[in-house]
């Protein structure tokens, strides 16, 4: 086979899913550029392609337009689970192979698909790690045992909220933890007043809230004039780990957690070709973008390197049952990539090593705290001081 | 043919008594025309006969129906039919597709209605307007318009407001042969009009309304020597026979 | 609400081919379609377009022959996609059977919803029928247990008759084209029964009709529930071609909105005109993504947005009726 | 007893600034006849103005204001005259939709421009608050608040008290009319249409500080105002002054009795409720909406 | 004063009005009679503009005003008063009429007009808080009339008056025609009802299918035993 391996991206490029789709989509394009520039799959060069999934109805178009119009046989994806259940169905349908990263819906990878992969976590990975980070180790911190922490659990009620927060729910229930409010409500609300009423009412030892950026920030700011503030707050990350977030509120963002992909890792757990592929991507990024990425472009680098260069370089083409019994065969060890991953997928084509970590803003920086693994610092501010102390 | 009788009418808005206590009997084969000054309640009381505003007392009966739990849809399908005052054609179609609306009324063939419109406008001297868009023909078209709708619903009693109101001396006098015409036919027909030779050639009888109330009824003749009359609606310089 | 609006023109048809000739010719050139073109983004398109062809059908009957501009359309379609797809995840029924029920339910609610809105006129009306939307699209999020919130729901894939449930497309695309001709049909029958015309003597003049003893309250209700049910089955047959269903992708204001442009683009109040505006809508925004979605992001959409604006101030009435008008300048021609 | 004053209070806060961008989208239904759907763009637009004031040029919101609302209404003069203006006589049907492509058009015109980004206007105030016995008030809700008021009062005032805004109420009720009394009425309706984005761009000044702007922001903002306009009677300042405080003490106690994500379920069926008992809204008058049946 | 030449109006394929030529001058009542659809209405309305395309030409007071738009000639002192009262509906009597000053030089004098149409039309000053939609057919056609005439018209232009009115109201709307001409307004006035138009009239024109077949004096017109025959069918 010649010429090169073609690639689709189906992203939400545009409408609301975009801001997400477009830091996606940002990664996965440095990690075919690295790829590229190093020589490509067997001399191979990547192509990718954009496709603009901002519904799945547009998904599903532009899943069919890459197959017949340029060929593609390999895809990624997507940023949200609507999109990405749609183009996957679509890829599946048609004999293509499916790579996810970002969605996180449960029923992912438990539709049957024989083709279709998450590298990337499932809501659970994204949920659990609050509720075991307030028992292992915010407790103590906060001078109580895990059985007698209250934590409230708040969430925006789209797919992303509402999966997150409900296994959140289910862990800390799990934990022995008692969940003292869990509250969903919609992300573009323009006063959340009342949610901070009920919080203050409440008064749980922790805040665990998955948000996205504008309500994030709307509600951080309300507290605050309202002069609420509780012992401990972690978010999650789509609102809390990016840096408009941290612009938004300034120095108050420090002390703030974040149960989030690992946007960085201890580059001593990591492999030395690893650390190479870091101080890459940081480079290639900053040089293009301006800014500092965040855990959405890293999370985008790690889907593609692990698909170009531990699948598709394996299988030595873009062939979908090569594909497929390259993914079932991968056994990658964690710290292979530059957030502490490693790959080994399940029967239903989930990634076991993935896994969610803790971080925390500190000097509006983001810094890993948990697991052990990717740890880079303590936790501090805890509990957290005044508003304007930080 | 049926005879349409109320009785006791009586309609306020707010403080206003727009309709006080008016009963009459319009029956058919005769023209009984009401008239009285602007604002005396006659556009109420139609709309109080065909439904359109609910009286505050009062009953309608057509032959032996009683009219009042009827909406005014069922009412023109009891053969109770209106023209409006303020002329209402559905202006996006066509003179000869207006009619059809009213024709439909009595068929469930789209393509007899059509015949039926086309023979109502031909007896309007409208045929050659059939294929006018109706939003815009002149205002005494419109009027006819309003006409040959009804009619096509072939109601046995008609109710007229101002039709002839914007017609010239000769188009009112045609119109009045035309509603003869339906009263020979045996039809009931009320007319509301301020023209006041035409009511006088027109009418069998004539009620005269003023600030809702009845002040008067009698035969045309009566009508014009009645003394409140001339005071209230038509001036002290009117004329029996010559109108003005 | 307007009085401009375009009208099948009733009168005599055209005498010298017989009155189905033309749509009879183009459906079956459509039907030859999906057996001749094994492209799957073209299938796609095809499919995108009947069914965007079908729900704006269906809308027009109530918004364009009735005038009732609805925008909350999109609830009556997620009402048949999460129907459907309920009854088969949780019952085992099969979608053929699941429609009907969710057209049922649609056509339900339509009656109760026509009986609190349909005496408000004018924006009134539109404002209410969107509130609907909303109400129900919330409804959707709102209970999970039910609907999966805005999880979405995912249907398997086991291709069978059964399941209304393919591996190949063109068997979509011949479904959909079926719909869309029966949808076309009934249109025509509507609008050249008494039925129609009652529906545009109300459309065009509220108090005239009722004053001519045409009974409009109960042909609204009527015309309403019909189109809510067809549109609802169009909502069934998305949720089976997409295998994945949310609140937001099959009942957002935005696809109530789409339905009725597709109508408006295409020409309100005639039975092609829906047809048009949802094929050329659709393949126009879907080709401009070849040649403008791999530029800057958001440039598809804003080329489509102008084009809209464009064909909406240059052709009021729509396509359909103006194309028809230039061809019938030109040529004489009359479809 | 104290939630309840505290819930009332924050409901009104938000409900001045529904209020105010309301306001402006009724008086240009109320005169025109245009229901127009692109109002909320301009809010994003006006709020990504502030936002640049802001970020470029260090300009305080409120001074920024001096600029931003001017700049609005100039852009509804063009606006008008470009698009409005060309769909007055066309189908009802067609001018929904043309402002419907119009918001479709400036969101992606928006996020070409500036990308999906949110950026926020990080003011050393944002979060100031005062303490009334046990009540927290945030100085800029209250400010917002007050202003939207104020600014809507001021138009009332206007509308009654000058000859511009008794020739806008006439051209509002009979353009025919208007005309022949002499009134420019292409003039009047460039001026509403203005005089519309010119609050909707007081509205976002007041919005910026608090609340992150990207190219949807407007969108979903605007639905409340649509709510709002037909509630209070479509046409009519004061209802929609009234319904947009409405809906802000609805949705500020729903969201704390219910539920946040209740809260928009519940206005939708108060909405759909009022009207069914009050089909005109508010303070619509009857046969408002067909007034003008030329 | 007002010099109408060649005027033709085209709506689409029908031609409302053709070649139509006439003068008003200062101080006379001059009357347009026909049948429905004649051109009555469509003469009035290119005259004042709301008929935007036309032929032929208009000149008012040595100026050609027939490439002004409406809003221009009214503040050139030419107020048409249009068929069906068209009053602003939900506005109060007095509100109307204070429009009615609307334009430029007319604003300076608007107190004392109001006195003087008060003075004129008792009946609209006993209502001036009402509002116009509740106002009956004839108390609308003189708040109609008074709001022409607080835009210190320098020409009147009446379409059809009368029309629904009330027997004596007719009376009454033609005396108010004779007194604004006593106050050196000239009025140029539409009307179905033919007699009294041609008795007031100085000076009038029948129009038939858009075109002009009469002309004289009222009175000599009046008497024509052609137009009785046509019109009065006697
Ligand atoms: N819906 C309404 N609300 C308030 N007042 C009304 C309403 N309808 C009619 N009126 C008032 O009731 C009175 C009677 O009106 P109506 O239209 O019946 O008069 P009319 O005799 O037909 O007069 P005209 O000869 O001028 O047509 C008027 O004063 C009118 O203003
Ligand atoms: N907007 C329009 N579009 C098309 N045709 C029109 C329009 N307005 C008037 N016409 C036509 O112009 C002709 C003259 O109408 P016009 O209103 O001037 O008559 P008129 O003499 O005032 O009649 P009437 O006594 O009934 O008021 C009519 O044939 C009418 O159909
Ligand atoms: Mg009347
Ligand atoms: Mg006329």
């Amino acid at each position: 086979q010649e010429g090169p391996i073609k690639i689709g991206g189906i992203f939400p490029l545009t409408g609301a899913g975009s801001v997400f789709g477009n830091q996606n989509f940002q990664g996965v394009e440095i990690a075919v550029d690295l790829i590229n520039d190093r020589g490509g799959i067997n001399g191979r060069k990547v192509v990718l392609f954009k496709g603009d999934g901002h519904t799945p109805q547009a998904a599903i178009s532009e899943t069919n337009r890459l197959l017949a119009r340029e060929g593609v046989r390999i895809f990624t994806g997507s940023s949200t689970s609507a999109v990405g259940m749609v183009a996957s169905q679509e890829a599946e349908r048609n004999g293509a192979f499916y790579w996810e990263g970002m969605a996180v819906a449960n029923d992912f990878t438990a539709r049957g698909f024989k083709n279709v992969f998450r590298v990337g976590l499932d809501a659970g990975g994204l949920g659990r790690p609050a509720p075991l980070y307030v028992a292992e180790a915010l407790a103590g911190l906060l001078k109580k045992s895990s059985k007698d922490i209250r934590i409230a659990i708040i969430a925006e009620d789209s797919a992303f909220g509402v999966d997150v927060s409900s296994t959140a729910v289910a862990e800390a229930k799990k934990l022995g933890i008692a969940v003292a409010l869990h509250e969903l409500y919609s992300a573009k609300t323009t006063d959340l007043s009342p949610l901070v009423l009920k919080l203050r009412s409440v008064k749980p030892d922790a805040i665990v809230a998955t948000q996205f950026i504008n309500d994030a920030v709307l509600l951080q700011r309300q507290m605050k004039e309202m002069r609420y503030r509780p012992p401990a707050f972690i978010g999650t990350s789509a609102g809390h780990s990016t840096l408009s977030f941290a612009e938004a509120i300034g120095d108050d963002v420090n002390g703030i957690f974040s149960s989030s992909y690992p946007n960085d890792a201890n580059p001593d757990g990591l492999l030395p070709e690893t650390r190479s592929d870091r101080e890459e991507f940081l480079k290639r990024y900053q040089a293009k973008y301006k800014v500092v990425p965040a855990v959405q472009e890293s999370l985008g680098f790690v889907v593609g390197m692990a698909l170009i260069r531990d699948i598709i370089g394996k299988a030595m083409g873009a062939d979908t049952a090569g594909l497929r019994d390259a993914a079932l065969a991968a056994d990658v060890p964690a710290g292979s990539y530059i957030n502490g991953w490693g790959m080994k997928f399940d029967e239903k084509g989930q990634n076991l090593r993935a896994f969610g970590s803790m971080v925390q803003w500190q000097s509006r920086r983001m810094v890993s705290v948990y697991p052990a693994a990717n740890k880079m610092a303590d936790p501090i501010l805890v509990p957290l001081p005044a508003w304007g102390a930080r | 043919m049926a005879t349409l009788t109320t009785d006791g009418l009586t309609k306020s808005f707010g403080g206003l008594r727009a309709v006080q206590d008016v009963s009459f009997v319009a029956r058919p084969g005769r023209i009984l025309s009401i008239i009285g000054p602007n604002g005396a309640g006659k556009t109420t009381v139609f709309n109080l006969l065909t439904g359109f505003i609910a009286p505050d007392t009062g009953s309608v009966r057509l032959g032996d129906m009683n009219l009042a739990k009827l909406s005014p849809e069922d009412r023109c399908r009891a053969g109770l039919a209106r023209t409006f005052q303020v002329v209402q054609p559905f202006r996006g179609l066509s003179v000869l597709d207006n009619v059809v609306m009213g024709a439909m009324l009595r068929t469930s063939s789209i393509a007899e209605a059509r015949e039926a419109a086309a023979s109502v406008l031909d007896e309007l001297g409208m045929s050659r307007l059939k294929d006018m868009r109706a939003g815009s023909l002149p205002i005494g078209d419109r009027k006819r318009l309003e006409m040959a709708k009804v009619l096509a619903t072939r109601p046995s009693v008609l109710l007229l407001d101002e039709v002839m109101g914007g017609l010239i001396p000769i188009e009112v006098q045609r119109m009045i042969s035309f509603i003869h015409g339906l009263r020979d036919r045996g039809l009931a027909v009320v007319v509301i009009e301020h023209h006041m030779s035409a009511v006088m050639r027109l009418s069998d009888e004539v009620l005269v309304l003023q600030n809702g109330q009845p002040i008067a009824h009698g035969s045309p003749q009566e009508i014009g020597r009645d003394p409140k009359v001339l005071s209230a609606y038509l001036g002290p310089n009117f004329q029996v026979d010559g109108g003005h | 609400m307007s009085d401009r609006i375009a009208v099948d023109p009733p009168g005599p048809a055209a005498t010298r081919v017989p009155r189905y000739f033309w749509p009879v010719a183009i459906f079956l050139a459509l039907a030859a379609l999906p057996a001749l073109i094994t492209d799957p983004f073209v299938l796609n398109m095809i499919m995108m377009s009947m069914l965007s062809a079908a729900a704006a059908l269906a809308w027009n009957l109530s918004g364009g022959y009735a005038g009732q501009l609805s925008l909350g359309h999109a609830a009556f379609y997620g009402i048949g996609a999460y129907a459907s797809t309920l009854l088969l995840l949780r019952a085992g029924i099969s979608p053929l059977f699941g429609m009907l029920v969710g057209a049922g339910i649609s056509a339900l609610s339509a009656i109760v919803l026509g009986m609190i809105t349909l005496r408000l006129k004018g924006s009134f009306f539109v404002m209410s029928t969107l509130a609907f939307g909303a109400v129900v699209h919330i409804g959707a999020m709102n209970f999970r247990d039910l609907t999966g919130g805005a999880s979405g729901l995912a249907i398997p894939l086991n291709p069978s008759v059964v399941n209304l449930t393919f591996a190949n497309k063109a068997v979509y695309v011949f479904i959909a084209l079926g719909l869309v001709a029966a949808y076309y049909v009934a249109t025509r029958l509507i609008a050249g029964s008494k039925l129609g015309y009652s529906l545009v003597a109300f459309r065009e003049n509220h108090d005239a009709a009722r004053a001519l003893g045409i009974r409009t309250l109960p042909i609204r209700i009527g015309i309403f529930a019909l189109s809510a049910g067809m549109t609802s089955i169009v909502g069934s047959l998305h949720a089976q071609y997409f295998l994945y269903i949310d609140p937001d992708s099959v009942m957002s204001l935005g696809l109530s909105l789409n339905f009725a442009l597709m109508a408006i683009v295409g020409g309100l109040g005639t039975a092609y005109g829906p047809i048009i505006g949802a094929a050329v809508v659709t393949c126009v925004s879907l080709v401009m993504q070849i040649y403008l979605g791999n530029q800057v992001s958001g440039l598809t959409q804003l080329a489509y947005s102008a084009i809209v604006i464009v064909v909406l101030l240059s052709l009021p009435t729509g396509l359909g009726p103006g194309l028809r008008d230039a061809l019938g300048r030109r040529f004489g021609w009359r479809p | 007893m104290d939630i309840y004053v505290q819930l009332a209070l924050s409901g009104l806060f938000v409900g001045g600034i529904y209020a105010l961008i309301s306001v402006g989208l009724t008086l240009v239904f109320g005169v025109l006849r245009v229901v127009n759907f692109a109002h909320g763009e301009y809010l994003t637009l006006a709020m990504f103005l502030t936002f640049f004031l802001f970020h470029q040029l260090g300009l305080d919101p409120f001074v920024a204001s001096l600029i931003v609302v001017p700049i609005l209404f100039v852009l509804g003069l063009i606006t008008e005259r470009l698009l409005i203006r060309r769909t007055l006589e066309a189908p009802h049907v067609v001018q929904v939709f043309v402002t419907f492509a119009l918001s479709l058009f400036l969101q992606n015109l928006f996020l070409v421009l500036f990308t999906s980004d949110f950026r926020t206007v990080r003011t050393d105030y944002a979060t100031a608050a005062f303490e009334i016995g046990p009540f927290y008030i945030s100085w800029l809700r209250l400010i917002a608040f007050a202003a939207s008021i104020a600014l809507t009062v001021a138009l009332a005032l206007f509308l009654k008290h000058s000859y511009m805004g008794a020739a806008i109420r006439a051209t509002a009720q009979d353009r025919r009319s208007a005309r022949l009394v002499g009134i420019d009425v292409d003039r009047i309706y460039a001026l509403t249409f203005a005089i519309g984005c010119a609050l909707v761009g007081a509205a976002a000044v007041l919005l910026a500080p608090l609340y992150p702007v990207n190219p949807y922001t407007g969108a979903d903002l605007i639905l409340v105002a649509f709510v709002a306009v037909v509630l209070g009677g479509m046409g009519s300042i004061a209802g929609a002054t009234l319904a947009g405080l409405l809906i802000g003490v609805i949705e500020s106690f729903s969201s704390y009795f219910l539920g946040g994500e209740m809260k928009q379920f519940v206005y939708f069926i108060v909405f759909m409720a009022i009207l069914s008992l009050r089909p005109v809204g508010f303070f619509g008058r009857k046969g408002a909406e067909v007034m003008d049946v030329t | 004063m007002l010099t109408v030449r060649n005027l033709s109006v085209r709506f689409g394929d029908v031609l409302a009005l053709e070649d139509f030529s006439f003068d008003v001058g200062p101080g006379q009542v001059v009357g347009i009679v026909g049948s429905n659809g004649a051109g009555k209405t469509t003469t009035l309305s290119a005259i004042s503009g709301l008929v935007a395309r036309h032929e032929g030409s208009v000149t008012f007071d040595g100026e050609a005003i027939d490439r002004l738009t409406a809003h221009a000639i009214v503040e050139r002192g030419l107020i048409h008063v249009p068929e069906g009262r068209r009053l602003f509906p939900f506005m109060t009597v007095q509100e109307n009429l204070e429009l009615g000053a609307y334009p430029r030089a007319a604003r300076a004098k608007r107190e004392q007009q109001l006195d003087f149409v008060f003075s004129l039309l008792p009946k609209l000053k006993e209502r001036r808080g009402q509002q116009a939609v509740t106002l009956s057919g004839g108390e609308q056609q003189m708040c109609a009339i008074g709001r022409g005439l607080m835009s210190c018209p320098r020409l009147l232009l009446l379409d059809e008056p009368t029309l629904g009115l009330a027997p004596l109201l007719v009376e009454e709307v033609f005396a108010l025609v004779r007194s604004i001409r006593e106050t050196g307004v000239p009025v140029l006035i539409v009307e179905q009802q033919v007699v009294h138009a041609l008795q007031s009239a100085d000076h009038a024109y029948v129009l038939e299918s858009g075109a002009c077949v009469m002309r004289g004096e009222g009175h000599a017109l009046l008497a024509n035993d052609a137009l009785r025959r046509a019109y009065l069918g006697v």
